[in-house]
């Protein structure tokens, strides 16, 4: 009975968190976001080859680390906690994760292999289209069939606000599986595919960009058996739990900028976290983060013993995260006053991404509704 | 009680809104749905038009070229320009017209008044204001501006932040420290100060949104005469109290007719978006409505008490917190009602405005996007909600402040 | 363009304001409501016959003093002040502005008026019997139907939570018409008339009674015609506007307790309203109750002047009241602290008022909700 | 990280199991479920079968009488105990054997633990506890009560409040000023007194309820023997925060069962008065599960740190917040859920719980009104809401303190 991080996981977590405080401090995440990856290219080939993060779920049978849920969401709390622009997140949450859930049997053959190697490797970045215009809020939202004839797949349409889109080497795209109206799959295509269209769009959240892409007969490869979208979501689950484990790194980030500001900024001659007024809203932050943690924790523990529980674990940590970081953001501008809306303050950027993080694997309200459903309630 | 206005206000609008009616292109639905240097173009018309009526300073006394509109036909004006989607002159004219105009025509000498007021009205002038301080922010009385008379002249040294429109004026109103010795409220003096000398520079303040909509303003021996100074030296934390202090009751129905149209925009997003059924969207639309009409009914409120001539207290700040946080959560509701949508920003914007966007602005992702980013700021600029609440609490409530700090 | 009180009205106020005071302090509350009827009947006397309250509304003609409907939401707003238990509500709510809606073509005639010239004299007392078991969340939530035999009349069934509907010597119920299935009417009945049985029951709030009815065959009177259910509903947007203001009163009796309590109570060498944590939330109920002053107020105008635009205004004017007193009400609780929750203490007395006004004419969200509808949103 | 509980573990849960099954009738849901007579005789009968199988003060040395059993034993009793909706021993048994006796295991004298500890467990004492102070409230060390030795006696005045159970007490833990000229933390010594004396009286508090569950305890010239005192004289203090800072890690995880039987009531509930199909019930409903599973989530992390010997920090502050803002939250939404019928309470109540109310609660509208009532008081009791927040904002986060009052 542990439910704690290990020695060995501490030691890693505070590896990662010097990196991204000397490698990308804020103001070089404002320089990053100002290229056209929308990320620092270099600093990614360090994350990769040299921290091997790309690789962490990645079995060591194909050249990964075979390191647990538990530790690719610790890793994707330090890079919130920066707003790190890069591909880990797409990679990781949106890519592998994926491509081990569709693995036939045994990994060793297959496509899904031959991709997670070179993933491992650092030589790839990944990432999945889900979304389609004015549809982000159905049951099951996916509508871009796949077609197969000749022994040909290909798939034709639009997918939008696919995050890492313009850069990713592969694009996973989730499609209506071509044998079956009610049937499901996520389909793999290359990012320098011929029929593939990819414009990068304006993003609310200047950290994490986004391409609109265009499909016309795109080839792509099935990666496993078709599914159900309820297969799907199970899948999607155990991405959520990454993006909840980022949430949690911006909380803290968030809430970090504002205790600062608020030991040393003065007003009325006194510190202003010195008042109530301050002083409550940032210990109702402390208080967020530790439930946004505690749940986050667990489900990237229930992820990494396959445990069915995270059905509903992981609505429960993504609701909880994007709450308190929405709250953390907001008062962190407040606390800040007049700099904390300004361009040049990094408040807005935590915000941005807060408001984002929101509402990208549904808003608090539809998953505590997507709960109550799972829960049969 | 009685909600009707007299006849002669009745008569008073249909003259406003027959030169509206002419001076509008068909089918106008405000100044929101111009581009930008369309829209500053139609603005710059419109002002004239207004002078031109005698439309511009219309609390000024007639000998000054104010409107000397009674109170009642003020507020019927700006209910008008309001619900045409029209400004009531240019954005500086908030600082010449409304504050430093107005307290010129209270604290003035004749000389002032006779040499600014027209100048304002011509658009000679163009005024902006200098009261918040880096380093002050909420605690405005604690500036560290200095002012020193030296050979008939002032000599100001320090800087000032958040001045809007700065770029444009050619004049600021400064409240400087003018006797360090005196305790923190007293031995301020607001002073007039031309800009155009080296003594003064702007530098632009970009908006979270990418916006450079204030400014900080640098002071190094920036001179102005020692005539400039409005109302007695050293009294500078009165006069501007009673600057601060100039409720807008001309204007105290017309946040309710702007917030008015920005809910319809709203409820035609959600049905755009056919998110109107959801009974957590309609139930959010339905307090937004709620909310307008509280401020329509204190707008009733405000309005009675100008006209009866009455000084508002600390309502003012039950006002601010009111449409702030109003402010914020219906940008909130937008949000909310736009889903993924608000992750790619998309359309047309809101144009700058640093509150609700001008009327008739486009119902795009773009807009409420950018109007939800500058909510966060509403709270914060002219007096924090903490600082509002510190207000209520011990003027109206009269609960006892925050001990004194022992050093 | 005027909307505040006249002089005369600000008398007035103060005078009944004056009177609470010194006849009703919370004292006398408490034993009044350990009575039968639940009030002071020597007070109600007082109320009735030298200041003439329950004639407020009703037309001099019958013996009334024909003030508006703003004059009688500043009495109920005064009562709600100090949860003053009376026949007030029930009988002018609840029985005048009924009977006034359903007169049929000026008064002078009709059982209305008979009924009005006696409530005038002081001598009646009246109320609304509308809820029954387990109905109360639906559109129209009234399924009891009036029964015509023989030119005769007669209810039977069940009622349930009436207010004052032990002591009301007249009890006007809602029920079905018996003409035709979709028509309602407003029946009136005598309290002691045979076939009716009044249990008086436990409430959550302590200061206003309520009792059960079972109406067995009982002889009955409709009240002007069949009208369709939202005619019911506009009526009913009369009776909510003096509900609004009596929980405006309320509201401002719960903060009242609590900015007293905050300036002379001590923690921590400090007056506890020194605190920002104390004093930030009196500021907040202060502007809850300007916004709920300012709502009751206007739909109280627009009753006085049978504007249509009540049908809007009542349920912003109940939502908003309903709010603001229960944010009121329980912040009082917390920042008396321990005493706070005890029985002799009289903040859990606003508080049980608070969470049974906040339900008794539907929830701030039903009223939102409802509110929607009638927007056309 | 590992939720499986070893091995030796599950063998003793299943030893408990058993014990449960044997003294329960079938189809027994909790102690709720009975009327309070016989709860209370049941309740005495089952602390004799706990004390019988030495499972009453766990933690003790097994000298004094205690279980000895190992950390994660204590803990699988507590969540068999939580499960099955039994108590853990009599009300009087967390000042007795949690309190005052863990107390004494490490600050008591080997005579006071021979002489006390036996008694707790045999019932021949019955304990309360003599903390709060009217003046006082949040501000603990601002008491009042004062303790004067005198021929070999103290001799105490003053009076305690809040103090529950006293009714049914014969001993009772008293902070006490023994040293009036030290400052405010100083001076405060931890006194034992019998409350069989002339010198004390009792006057129970009825709360909005209507139930005597407090009481207020009044000290005129009361004594006891000057050995009678914990830990060193004018030391009291620091004995009080062993005393408050007893985590009962034995129960990290039993809250998360208990809430979690609460919110099954409610489940079920909304689904009787047909609630549960509307989206804003259910969003509601789920977030309680989920605020629960967060509980959850934390007792495996106290837990963790109970068997690994680490002291809590300022994590109890935000376990504090986290319950009972979640209680509050859960019992207003009853309250909506039950809405009209909320009005005129019917069916059996609550039993007087001053929490979440006995597993087997009846589920009537009576049982959440008196819950939603007693909420309220959650917040104020073992320290406000307010106090929490400043321990986290100062102790947590490092923010700095109010300032010092000068006077």
């Amino acid at each position: 009975m542990d439910f704690a991080l290990s020695t060995e996981q501490e030691d890693f977590r505070v590896a990662i968190r010097r990196f991204v405080d000397e490698r990308s401090p804020l103001s070089a995440v404002r320089e990053a976001v100002q290229t056209d990856a929308g990320h620092d290219t270099g600093l990614w080939s360090r994350m990769s080859q040299d921290l091997g993060l790309p690789g962490l779920l990645i079995p060591e049978k194909v050249g990964g680390s075979g390191a647990t849920m538990v530790d690719a969401a610790m890793v994707a709390e330090e890079l919130g906690r920066g707003l790190v622009p890069s591909p880990y997140f797409a990679t990781v949450a949106l890519g592998v994760v994926p491509l081990l859930a569709t693995v036939p049997s045994g990994i060793g053959a297959g496509v899904q292999a031959d991709v997670l190697t070179e993933v491992a490797a650092g030589g790839c970045t990944l990432t999945t289209a889900m979304t389609e215009p004015r549809a982000a809020n159905s049951l099951a939202p996916v509508s871009l069939r796949a077609t197969a004839t000749g022994g040909r797949t290909t798939l034709t349409g639009r997918k939008i606000q696919v995050i890492d889109g313009h850069t990713a080497d592969k694009v996973i795209v989730v499609a209506v599986s071509a044998e079956a109206e009610s049937r499901y799959g996520f389909y793999l295509v290359d990012g320098d595919a011929e029929g593939l269209t990819r414009t990068k769009v304006e993003t609310l959240d200047l950290t994490r960009p986004m391409a609109h892409l265009e499909l016309d007969g795109v080839p792509t490869t099935r990666l496993g058996e078709p599914m159900s979208w309820s297969e799907v979501e199970r899948v999607l689950d155990r991405s959520a739990t990454l993006l909840a484990a980022e949430m949690v790194g911006g909380l803290e980030g968030a809430m970090t900028l504002a205790v600062e500001y608020a030991k040393v900024r003065h007003q009325f001659e006194r510190p202003i976290g010195s008042f109530q007024a301050i002083k409550h809203r940032c210990a109702e932050m402390a208080v967020e983060l530790d439930a946004a943690r505690a749940a986050s924790l667990h489900a990237a523990y229930l992820a990494s013993t396959d445990d069915p529980g995270l059905a509903t674990a992981a609505p429960v940590a993504l609701a909880t995260a994007a709450a308190g970081f929405a709250f953390a953001a907001s008062w962190d501008i407040q606390i800040h006053g007049g700099i904390g809306f300004t361009w040049e303050h990094d408040a807005h950027l935590y915000y941005r991404r807060a408001k984002a993080d929101e509402v990208l694997f549904g808003s608090p309200r539809q998953n505590w509704l997507a709960l109550a459903d799972r829960l049969g309630i | 009680m009685d909600l009707t206005y007299p006849a002669t206000a009745e008569e008073f609008r249909q003259r406003v809104q027959s030169l509206i009616a002419e001076n509008v292109p068909p089918g106008f639905t405000g100044t929101g749905a111009l581009e930008r240097a369309e829209r500053d173009k139609f603005a710059r018309r419109w002002r004239r038009t207004l002078a031109e009526h005698n439309l511009l300073a219309v609390s000024w006394p007639a000998e000054y070229g104010g409107g000397g509109l009674s109170p009642i036909e003020q507020v019927v004006l700006s209910e008008e320009l309001a619900r045409a989607g029209l400004p009531h002159g240019s954005e500086s004219d908030m600082f010449g017209i409304q504050l430093i105009g107005n307290t010129l025509t209270v604290w003035g000498t004749e000389e002032q008044k006779q040499h600014f007021l027209p100048r304002i009205l011509s658009g000679e002038d163009v005024w902006c204001q200098g009261y918040s301080e880096p380093e002050a922010g909420s605690d405005l009385a604690s500036l560290r501006t200095r002012a020193v008379l030296h050979d008939g002249e002032w000599v100001i040294n320090g800087s000032k932040i958040w001045t809007s429109a700065a770029q444009f004026a050619n004049w600021i109103f400064v409240l400087c420290r003018t006797d360090p010795d005196a305790a923190k409220h007293k031995g301020i003096s607001l002073l007039l100060v031309p800009m155009d000398q080296p003594g003064i520079e702007v530098r632009p303040i970009v908006n979270m949104l990418g916006e450079a909509i204030f400014n900080e303003v640098f002071f190094t021996d920036a001179r102005t005469s020692a005539a400039n100074v409005v109302g007695p030296v050293n009294n500078g934390w009165t006069v501007a109290m009673t600057l601060l202090g100039f409720e807008r009751g001309a204007s105290a129905t017309t946040d309710a007719i702007r917030f008015e149209a920005g809910l319809e925009r709203l409820f035609a997003l959600a049905r755009e978006h056919d998110r109107h059924r959801d009974p957590h969207i309609r139930e959010q639309l339905a307090w937004c409505h709620g909310r307008v009409e509280v401020m329509r009914s204190r707008g009733y409120q405000a309005l009675t008490r100008f006209l009866r001539g009455d000084n508002p207290g600390a309502e003012a700040a039950i006002t601010k917190i009111m449409w702030s946080e109003y402010f914020q959560r219906e940008t909130e509701l937008a949000m909310e009602i736009l889903g993924p949508e608000a992750l790619t920003p998309d359309g047309r914007g809101a144009n700058g405005a640093i509150a609700m966007p001008d009327p008739g602005t486009a119902n795009t992702s773009r807009a409420w996007v950018e109007s939800a980013l500058t909510a966060r700021s509403a709270t914060i600029y002219a007096g924090s909600s903490q600082v509002q609440r510190n207000i209520i609490g011990e003027q109206l409530l009269g609960l006892p402040k925050e001990p004194r700090v022992t050093r």
